[in-house]
């Protein structure tokens, strides 16, 4: 009772001085926003046309921060294999879940995964003229495979497939950028040819919606394996070892 | 492989000897640091007494099993002090400083008998003395803009007071620790006794003077006398500094006698001496007259001799008998003769008896302190030299005389010649310094003239002058032969036959009849009754190791205290973190 | 020289035979006995010279002896015996004061290391008995010793002789550092209350137990010669030397009796105590004396 | 009144109210839960009260969207991308580092059947 | 070649992984040395180079991002491939010795950490800086968890939750500066930073200074980094210590300079470096487990370079960033041999160094020792003396008397180390070292050696460092793009 007390005490006190600070560092946010200069956005917004890409944050992201894009897809696949190396089967024997099969949800879940990875493809292949684009389309892929294992916990993903196209298009990738060397003597320059007058077609912007196809490639075959180790995780328990 | 190393040990010397007291090397390391050479005569002197150390000790090694690594360690020893003693600026001098901690240091770990905490022991002094040294060095960098030692001595005065101050004590405490003052010795008796035993004849003849000689390059070349003297002022003769120096010398001196009598193992024994030894000339190293300087001079000189005579006979002894402990051995003397005789030589020196050499630097240190009429240190002096005669009568009493103590004891033979050969060098060196006492002052006078003080007047090799008197070693020893000689001729003239060797059960006993179990090696153990004396009594109970043990302690709680920090709570560390943040928020933005 | 020499051992010899002698009878004459006679230590070490050895234990135990023989004439060779005389003064000057208290200790050494070579535990009781009194005894003499030589800024013997004369006898002008010394020579004559290392009641007569023949004869004579010089020293240092003979033994006599007065009249120390009193009494005195001369002098 | 809440001040004023105070709420997960999957969401309020800040205080009234559509070619008048695509990146980078925590936990679970951060100290002085 | 190599080859080799793996572990190991090998050579070459050097992403800064290479990040960007090229030598012999299952993964994280920390010192943007934080991070918790074990595991999930905190603080810490001057290249912020409103200033300094204070191991945010050092294998220890918290060191006092923070946050710094120092170096005396003592070790030595290199003259700092040399090195090298040892026993109590029998390894562990604790002839004292010698110069004496009793602590346990393997007394095990790690160990101990005799070797490049770090004129020129 007694400790229980005390801690509830700390949590209070914690709570309050959590309080304070958020206050106090509220009162400065006040004066926050002052526009001494031109951010960066306003004069990438001014450039942005000669990028021929309608989408301007997906000029940003792909074109005038590309690195970080590429960073940013590094991070996911040292995630993705960082839960591969700790969830991974390999080591580890699963039992089969007992599953009351249900052809409703069978075909149901089958015939939606279509639709929505259709709807995946057809936000990555738009990233540039819309909002969206490969992170957003490769997470929408990734949940039509949710959707698969929440029908059938048994089943499973191709995994030399989805690792296939995880390193293919992570070396994609890097490759655009490397060629772009080449040609324009500028890493992950835009080499392709990307006439401003094309600006709100499909094929637009050079290199742009190729990078945003290679990432949702790559975020949805990672987000997938991703959601499988998790999935697996929940409904799938370990046989011990003899 | 001994005669290897021999060839190599002597190379340096060749070396030196082929420079001719002239050599300026420098070498440029960093754009701020040279390395550098340079050649004073008191690095000379310094350098021949190291380098002639090394090879007698790498003779008396050719009959002892030893490997490869310890004869290298113990060349790379020997080039670390010649870079020490040579060195003509800081860098120099300090990177030989640790080189020759730490190859001394695996040199002693290659003893058996050596344990962690003295190894710890030893380590951590010579690290806190090259840690002083290293603090005092860049304070003076800070000021000279140089780790040259001309440099900093000329822009010495330029220096505030305490800043002055400060690089003295720093750099005092620094070679003191190495030396073995009072209070700063509790490294010395441990490392001494355990290291492997013709090591500790390097430890404690060659390694303590390099302490000597960083005093000497202090407060001879780098600060000078006459600095000193303006700084600190003037008592009585002499200056404020030496008279404080006097006493700590003095001090060291008189404690580490009696400590070293109550001992039972002989290396502990040579190890308490060897800090007294060094005490006489700590005395008189500050006193800054031709007289102090040419005492501490000569005392290294002759404690160096006298350190590796007796370091090896006791090695010898060791090796040949297996036993390190007055109470473990006895009556060698019709055994290994040769040896007893060295030994005997040895200590009459140690005793600082006419006719050796022994007489001649005490006479020099007497002096010293007779130049700046500090009396009492000088009855100090006295004091603790009588004190001395009973560890050196217990040295030769428990080894050589009395009776042995086990059968294996009776039937010891010489040791090895490689043992001995060192040593009849080194009491034949004793008798000529003895009979020469003058020739040193030859040797001494480039070093005053270094130092820039008075030179001492030179006679004749057999005599050494003084303000106060003066003495003709050469007379005094051929007096002595000579009425030696006779009265052994007259003993031996007159005609009363002597039942010769006698067993050495056929004594005096009380009426009793000692049988061969009975113990009869007595008064190895003496001095342990000094516990009696209460002034003896007061030194003897004291002891700095409490001290030292009490700051291992709180050193240790306090590691456990900061520990408790790290108590693996990753929330509280979050938390932690969030509150530094706060707070430093509150203080920074408001 | 050689020849003055001699003579001086001579009469080294025959004065410090009969102060021995000369002490016996006192001493037995205080106690209310009637005492050998004078000339009995005399007839004793004439005896023993030519009496047959019992024992020896090899050639440490015969060196041993002779080294200390060789400390008491070298002692007493170095000492100027007259003052305003050049008898042995080419000898004398090769030494100094420093020379003659270190070989004032050669003796005892050299007793020391044949008595340990004999192992007899008596011997060894007795010499260790001796060094741990010396500790105590030497104090007070170097203290003396030190503030004449400071005092007369010379440590050469003739100097402080001549000296005395200009300023006064030292015994006037340094009186605390006569007392001081006189009671380190009590200990020195090994009488009471500091004859410990013989102490014949208790260890036979300790350092000198295994010693037999011409070896004991030679230490009575050492002993004897020793005991001269020492008081030449004292009268040297202190009473302005001796300009003739009749001098000599009357000043030294003066010494001798006064000794021999101290130390009948107190029973014997313990070693411990012996050291204590002499660290504590004389070298005190010795101290105040000290100090006298080189804060006041 | 609409007025006043169609004014940029009041808009970026609610808004930084607004993600502070959820900001707040993820610090006082922080401070109080020892779970460690309510410690990963706690950070996740965190940084998504960032998000909303950040996008938040660079919206202003009259701007749109930066995407061009057919009728006008001209980017202006839009809203700064940058932030967009910097909020973008680090939502990835915030899921990544959910995800991992995430497996770390289970897999510790496994091992141990420890959830509470403050109970994993086997490494400790 | 460009500078986005730097950070492109790593990741394209990471993406590969899998495949090189098909090709058979020695295609895996191999294409790790190569690459780490490529950029050690590379690095060599911009030694001769006229630097800064500036490589363009996409757009010139600052709209866009680019990599720009000066004096000061070239020692770094030296130190850290080559520290990668010895592991990835290191690690030939460790997964033939050792349980090889996720090896594959091994070498993503292995080439991330090494791409992720260079990229750090070389982005000139503080955005993508972040982005490189987190994919160090990312790979180091993954490396630190990377045994599955129960240490290893709680390592990770620590590592991570203070990652997570440390890059909460640098977003909103990015975020504000945005907000206040519209930018994330680093040169822009530096020119513009006066101009913040100085409360504003105050938080986001103090929010820069926490997060990256807290991956960088600086008391009192570093109560988390012995566990995770206690968790991981030796060698990512090595890693951690010769590379990563260096890393963060890079970017803490590159912008600590860049902004000008160090007319005012100095003292601040140089204390917490100071009692990081003295409170890692005491806790260490009670250490039991080997790789924690040598966690806390680095804690100290991290501390000293906090003091020196905040401390503002430029002696110092070039003594620093020699130390920084050295200390990597030498950690480097004791971390691969602790290893060695512990796949060997086993174990990882301190015994463990006591138990061996190996000359070469004694020799070269108590090379890396010696060299810590700043002995002569080795590099560890030459930049100890310089520390010192700067503070000299400035008249701190304080710190000198502070940094050498401390040292004093430091020799004990590691003398006491040294005891324990000159212990005859021990029954000692010969170790099999294995040929490439003769190689490896020989290389760092000579360099030891030889950066300790021949210090101009290096000192050539602190001080140009220094130069680069105390007048960054050129560098922000080149951030923003001048240099196209």
């Amino acid at each position: 009772m007694n400790l229980k007390k005390e801690f509830r005490l700390k949590h209070i006190v914690l709570s309050l001085l959590s309080s304070a600070l958020m206050l106090s560092i509220l009162g400065l946010l006040s004066h926050v926003k002052t526009n001494l200069h031109k951010t960066v956005g306003d004069i990438v917004l001014s450039l942005n046309m000669q990028t021929a890409t309608a989408n301007a944050v997906t000029s940003v992201v792909t074109f005038f921060r590309g690195i970080d894009t590429v960073g940013e897809v590094t991070v996911l696949f040292l995630a993705t294999t960082g839960i591969a190396l700790m969830l991974s089967s390999t080591q580890r024997t699963y039992k089969k879940v007992v599953h009351q099969e249900s052809f409703i949800l069978d075909i149901g879940s089958k015939m939606l995964l279509n639709v929505i990875v259709l709807f995946g493809v057809y936000v990555i292949v738009h990233g540039h003229l819309s909002p969206g684009g490969g992170f957003q389309g490769g997470v929408v892929i990734a949940t039509a495979f949710l959707l698969l294992f929440l029908a059938n916990p048994n089943m499973k993903l191709k995994h030399s497939i989805l690792t296939l196209g995880e390193s293919l298009s992570g070396a994609a990738y890097v490759l655009i950028a490397i060629i772009s060397l080449f040609k324009i003597n500028i890493l992950l320059g835009n080499f392709l040819p990307h006439p401003v007058s094309q600006i709100g077609e499909l094929v637009s912007g050079g290199i742009i919606p190729i990078i945003y196809i290679i990432v949702g490639i790559k975020v949805g075959s990672e987000m997938s394996v991703i959601v499988e180790y998790f999935v697996k995780e929940d409904y799938l328990k370990e046989v011990p070892h003899a | 492989m001994n005669s290897i190393f021999l060839l190599l040990n002597l190379l340096p010397i060749l070396f030196l000897y082929q420079f001719g007291g002239d050599l300026h090397v420098s070498l440029s390391l960093t754009k701020e640091f040279t390395l550098s050479l340079s050649q004073t005569p008191l690095g000379t002197f310094f350098a021949y007494l190291s380098l002639i150390s090394f090879l007698l000790v790498t003779i008396a090694q050719k009959s002892k099993k030893t490997s490869f690594s310890y004869y290298a360690l113990q060349f790379l020893l020997s080039i670390a002090m010649l870079a020490i003693v040579l060195a003509g600026d800081f860098i120099t001098f300090f990177i030989g400083w640790e080189i020759m901690t730490w190859s001394s240091y695996f040199l002693i770990s290659k003893s058996s008998d050596i344990d962690t905490k003295s190894l710890q022991k030893y380590i951590l002094f010579s690290l806190a003395s090259a840690f002083s040294l290293i603090a005092g060095m860049v304070i003076a960098y800070s000021f000279a803009n140089s780790f040259d030692f001309n440099v900093i001595q000329n822009s010495f005065h330029t220096m505030p007071f305490n800043i002055k101050v400060a690089l003295i004590v720093l750099f005092s405490l620094s070679f003191f620790t190495k030396a073995g003052v009072i209070g700063l010795h509790y490294w010395v008796v441990d490392t001494y006794s355990k290291a492997p035993d013709l090591f500790s004849s390097i430890l404690s003849a060659v390694m303590s003077k390099m302490g000597i000689y960083g005093l000497f390059l202090v407060y001879g070349h780098l600060v000078g006398y006459a600095e000193l003297k303006d700084m600190f002022g003037v008592i009585l003769n002499g200056t404020d500094f030496g008279y404080v120096l006097g006493w700590i010398g003095v001090i060291t001196s008189i404690i580490a006698t009696f400590k070293a009598i109550t001992q039972d193992e002989v290396k502990r024994l040579l190890a308490y001496s060897s800090i007294a030894q060094l005490g006489y000339i700590i005395a008189v190293i500050g006193m800054g007259t031709s007289f102090g300087v040419a005492g501490a001079m000569y005392h290294t000189l002759i404690h160096t001799i006298i350190k590796l005579l007796l370091f090896i006979n006791v090695a010898a002894i060791v090796a040949q008998t297996g036993k390190n402990k007055f109470s473990e051995l006895g009556g060698l003397i019709y055994r290994t003769p040769v040896s007893f005789v060295m030994l005997l030589i040895g200590i009459i020196a140690l005793a600082g008896m006419p006719p050796l050499g022994g007489f001649a630097s005490k006479f020099m240190l007497y002096n010293a302190a007779i130049d700046s009429k500090f009396a009492l240190i000088l009855v100090g002096m006295l004091f603790s030299g009588a004190a001395s005669f009973l560890y050196c009568y217990k040295l030769v009493y428990g080894i050589y005389l009395g009776h042995p103590t086990s059968k294996d004891l009776e039937t010891q033979k010489e040791v090895p010649i490689s043992y001995l050969i060192p040593q009849v060098i080194l009491a034949l060196l004793l008798v000529a310094t003895g009979a020469f006492p003058g020739a040193f002052i030859k040797v001494i006078n480039p070093i005053l003239i270094e130092f820039s003080l008075n030179t001492i007047p030179y006679t004749s090799m057999g005599v050494m002058q003084s303000a106060v008197g003066n003495f003709n070693g050469l007379f005094i020893i051929s007096a002595f032969v000579v009425i030696f000689v006779f009265i052994l001729l007259l003993i031996w003239r007159i005609k009363s036959k002597a039942k010769n060797n006698l067993n050495r059960f056929d004594i005096s006993y009380c009426g009793e009849v000692p049988s061969k179990n009975t113990q009869l090696h007595y008064g190895y153990g003496f001095g342990t009754d000094l516990y009696r004396i209460k002034f003896v009594n007061a030194i003897l109970k004291r002891s700095s190791s409490p001290f030292y043990e009490a700051l291992a302690t709180q050193t240790k709680k306090t590691a456990g205290l900061l520990s408790r920090m790290y108590y693996g709570n990753i929330h509280n560390t979050m938390i932690i973190i969030l509150l530094f943040f706060s707070a430093l928020y509150f203080i920074g933005v408001n | 020289m050689i020849f003055q020499i001699i003579l001086l051992i001579m009469l080294a010899y025959v004065v410090g035979f009969i102060y021995m002698g000369l002490y016996r009878n006192i001493t037995a004459r205080i106690q209310g006995r009637y005492g050998p006679t004078v000339y009995q230590t005399f007839y004793d070490s004439i005896k023993l010279f030519s009496k047959k050895n019992s024992v020896s234990y090899g050639w440490m135990f015969y060196l041993g002896p002779v080294i200390m023989a060789t400390g008491a004439v070298l002692t007493l060779i170095l000492v100027p015996v007259f003052s305003d005389s050049d008898f042995l003064r080419s000898v004398t000057t090769q030494g100094n004061l420093f020379l003659l208290l270190y070989l004032m200790v050669l003796g005892p050494l050299g007793n020391a290391l044949a008595v340990g070579t004999g192992g007899n535990p008596f011997g060894v009781m007795g010499v260790v008995r001796g060094l741990t009194r010396l500790i105590g005894l030497e104090l007070p003499f170097y203290i003396a010793v030190v503030g004449l030589i400071i005092a007369s800024n010379s440590s050469d013997i003739v100097h402080i002789i001549d000296l005395q004369k200009t300023t006064g006898l030292n015994i006037l002008v340094h009186p605390f550092l006569f007392i001081a010394a006189m009671i380190s020579m009590v200990g020195f004559f090994g009488a009471s209350p500091f004859d410990i290392p013989g102490a014949p009641q208790e260890v036979y007569s300790g350092p000198r137990t295994e010693f037999s023949g011409k070896f004991l004869a030679l230490l009575m004579s050492q002993g004897s010669i020793f005991a001269f010089a020492k008081l030449v020293l004292i009268i040297d240092l202190f009473l302005g030397g001796a300009d003739s003979l009749w001098m000599l033994v009357i000043k030294t006599f003066a010494i001798f009796i006064t000794i021999i007065f101290i130390g009948i009249v107190y029973g014997r120390y313990k070693v411990e105590q012996a050291v204590d009193f002499l660290m504590k009494i004389p070298t005190l005195i010795g101290v105040i004396g000290l100090v006298r001369i080189i804060w006041f002098g | 009144m609409l007025d006043f809440f169609n004014s940029n001040e009041t808009i970026h004023f609610i808004i930084t109210v607004g993600s502070m105070l959820l900001f707040t709420i993820g610090l006082y997960g922080i401070f109080t839960q020892k779970n460690l999957v309510k410690v990963l969401i706690s950070f996740d309020i965190m940084e998504s009260a960032l998000f909303l800040f950040f996008i938040g205080l660079h919206y202003n009234f009259g701007l749109v969207a930066p995407i061009v559509d057919g009728s006008d070619k001209t980017f202006t008048n839009m809203v700064d991308p940058v932030p967009q695509a910097m909020i973008l990146t680090t939502i990835v980078i915030g899921l990544a580092v959910l995800a991992l925590g995430l497996s770390f936990g289970i897999e510790y679970f496994r091992l141990t059947g420890i959830n509470d951060i403050s109970k994993m100290n086997e490494l400790r002085d | 070649m460009s500078l986005g190599y730097y950070f492109l080859l790593p990741v394209i080799f990471s993406f590969l992984t899998p495949y090189f793996r098909k090709l058979g572990t020695s295609a895996l190991r191999g294409s790790s040395v190569f690459l780490t090998f490529i950029l050690f050579v590379q690095t060599l070459e911009y030694t001769g180079v006229s630097l800064p050097q500036i490589s363009q992403f996409s757009v010139a800064p600052p709209i866009g991002i680019a990599f720009v290479l000066d004096n000061f990040s070239l020692l770094f960007l030296l130190i850290f491939t080559f520290s990668g090229f010895m592991v990835s030598l290191y690690m030939l012999w460790y997964f033939k010795a050792n349980d090889n299952t996720n090896e594959t993964r091994f070498y993503v994280f292995f080439n991330m950490l090494l791409a992720g920390s260079i990229g750090m010192i070389l982005s000139c943007d503080i955005f993508n800086v972040y982005i490189f934080f987190e994919i160090t991070g990312i790979s180091s918790y993954a490396l630190a968890a990377y045994n599955k074990d129960k240490l290893g595991l709680e390592a990770g999930i620590k590592y991570l939750i203070i990652g997570s905190i440390a890059s909460i603080f640098i977003v909103f810490a990015i975020m504000l500066i945005y907000l206040q001057i519209g930018t994330v290249n680093i040169g822009l912020i530096a020119q513009r930073y006066s101009e913040i409103d100085p409360k504003i200033a105050v938080l986001i300094a103090l929010m820069l200074f926490i997060g990256f204070g807290t991956k960088a191991e600086l008391f009192p945010m570093n109560f988390w980094a012995p566990d995770i050092y206690q968790g991981s294998s030796s060698h990512v220890n090595g890693l951690f210590s010769a590379i990563v918290a260096k890393s963060y060191l890079f970017v803490f006092f590159h912008l600590f300079y860049l902004f000008g923070l160090n007319t005012k946050y100095t003292l601040l710094i140089m204390s917490l470096g100071a009692i990081t120092f003295l409170v890692s170096e005491f806790t260490a005396l009670n250490q039991k487990d080997i790789k924690r003592l040598f966690a806390y070790s680095t804690l100290g030595q991290l501390g000293i370079l906090f003091m020196a290199l905040a401390s503002n003259s430029s002696d110092t700092i070039s003594g620093a960033l020699f130390h920084l040399a050295s200390h990597s090195i030498s950690k480097l090298l004791i971390f691969l041999v602790l290893g060695i040892l512990i796949s060997k026993f086993k174990s990882t109590k301190i015994t463990i160094v006591g138990d061996f029998k190996s000359l070469f390894l004694s020799i070269v562990l108590i090379i890396g020792f010696l060299s810590i604790l700043g002995i002569p002839p080795f590099s560890g004292f030459i930049g100890k003396i310089l520390i010192l010698k700067g503070f000299a110069l400035s008249h701190n004496y304080i710190a000198i008397a502070f940094i050498l009793l401390v040292s004093i602590v430091e020799a004990v346990y590691f003398f006491r180390l040294i005891a324990l393997m000159l212990d005859k007394k021990r029954t000692k095990t010969s170790v099999p070292v294995g040929f490439v790690n003769y190689i490896v160990l020989s290389v760092l101990a000579i360099l030891i050696v030889l950066f300790g005799v021949y210090p101009s070797l290096l000192t050539h490049y602190t001080d140009l460092a220094t130069n680069a770090l105390l007048q960054p004129h050129s560098y922000l020129q080149f951030a923003l793009g001048v240099g196209l």
